[in-house]
């Protein structure tokens, strides 16, 4: 469960999560991608508040280790600045079964998204940046 | 009166021009009292009704009493993932 | 869509479903794990009917983008003889949101497994080997 | 009669000690037909009640027809992933 700074290794957290036991690992990547509500985006700004952010995650992951005693989870988000394609977040999640290492990956991602305190402010091609709220529909454009 | 520093990120570090804003309340005080205290000052404007509050890196309630030294920060809404 | 006889490259087969226009993967990996039904296993040998295999991955695709119109789906599965905690399938559904990528990854993992002609035979530690049968509750012995 | 030659895997080809086992029937036959032609053969004892068949690639209804040239191939239950 960490905050990271440098693009993130898929293949490193699978290794974290697998095991002689595991029979399934569901995994999840969020990447950045070149349009969102119809304007064209070249990039994201992701902002963390790290301590409490690295906690949250490992407080998500041990609810899902809780309804899902035998699941092994490793998340990691990225922050700083992205370009379109890059990773932001990845998320891989190991059982013995391929059910229970499904319905963990989803209950992390959906969880991580609505506790986290992380956020994003798009990079547009016109040449605007904007938080991203999703709270609202629109969000106030901040000239660059 | 010890100012309380209150830690700001994203759209909130924008609205108020700082990362680590001194709030002119004395703690004890409330997570709701330390919000309102935050108001009148320039940007307070741009805070929503019930801005989400952490103390000590886990979400605090409206009733939550901060203490003298507790990290205090406003979560602007949050767009992980 | 593929039947591979080499060990399964999970970053190949993402590059495969990224574009600029995704903002989730969701990927599935199985993987041989050392007990099934209480025996230790020591590895599996994985057979297909190599052309229909083929066949059906790519009708299960279709099938998946038929549901899912936007989702981008890859699909290897290998054959021959595994070890434990080597990779047998791998499944990579990619997509401007996650549901759907999920939802997708969900199908096709799930309907490969009830139509495509793979079959594996488990090895035991103590020296047996036994092809799967998922529609027996148990399966005769056939000494090694 | 040019019996048809029946492709076979896994625990079938166990069964029956061959990968390919030339089926005493003349096609066009039925897929039910070519399936109980199997049966007296060594190894046909340990065929289930409707075993699956593949007809050129695609899985077929007992009902359809098999014809000259076509490609069979009995599939015992699978177990991919």
């Amino acid at each position: 469960m960490a905050i990271v700074h440098e693009p993130i290794d898929l293949l490193a957290l699978v290794a974290r999560v697998q095991d002689a036991g595991v029979g399934a690992i569901s995994t999840f990547v969020g990447t950045v991608r070149e349009h969102n509500d119809g304007r064209a985006v070249s990039g994201i700004d992701y902002e963390a508040y790290e301590p409490m952010a690295t906690r949250e995650l490992e407080r998500v992951v041990a609810e899902a280790q809780a309804q899902w005693p035998s699941v092994r989870c490793a998340v990691v988000h990225r922050v700083g600045t992205l370009t379109v394609g890059e990773a932001s977040v990845a998320i891989a999640c190991a059982d013995a079964r391929r059910a229970p290492s499904m319905d963990a990956m989803r209950f992390v991602i959906e969880t991580l998204k609505v506790r986290v305190p992380i956020w994003k402010r798009e990079h547009y091609v016109d040449g605007t940046r904007e938080w991203v709220d999703p709270t609202r529909a629109a969000t106030a454009a901040v000239s660059s | 009166m010890t100012p309380v520093p209150v830690l700001l990120f994203a759209s909130y570090a924008d609205a108020f021009g700082t990362r680590t804003l001194p709030v002119p309340i004395a703690a004890p005080c409330s997570v709701a009292d330390l919000v309102d205290a935050m108001r009148p000052l320039a940007g307070g404007d741009r805070l929503p009704a019930t801005p989400l509050v952490a103390v000590n890196h886990a979400y605090a309630a409206p009733s939550h009493m901060v203490m003298p030294g507790d990290e205090v920060a406003l979560i602007p809404p949050v767009a992980g993932g």
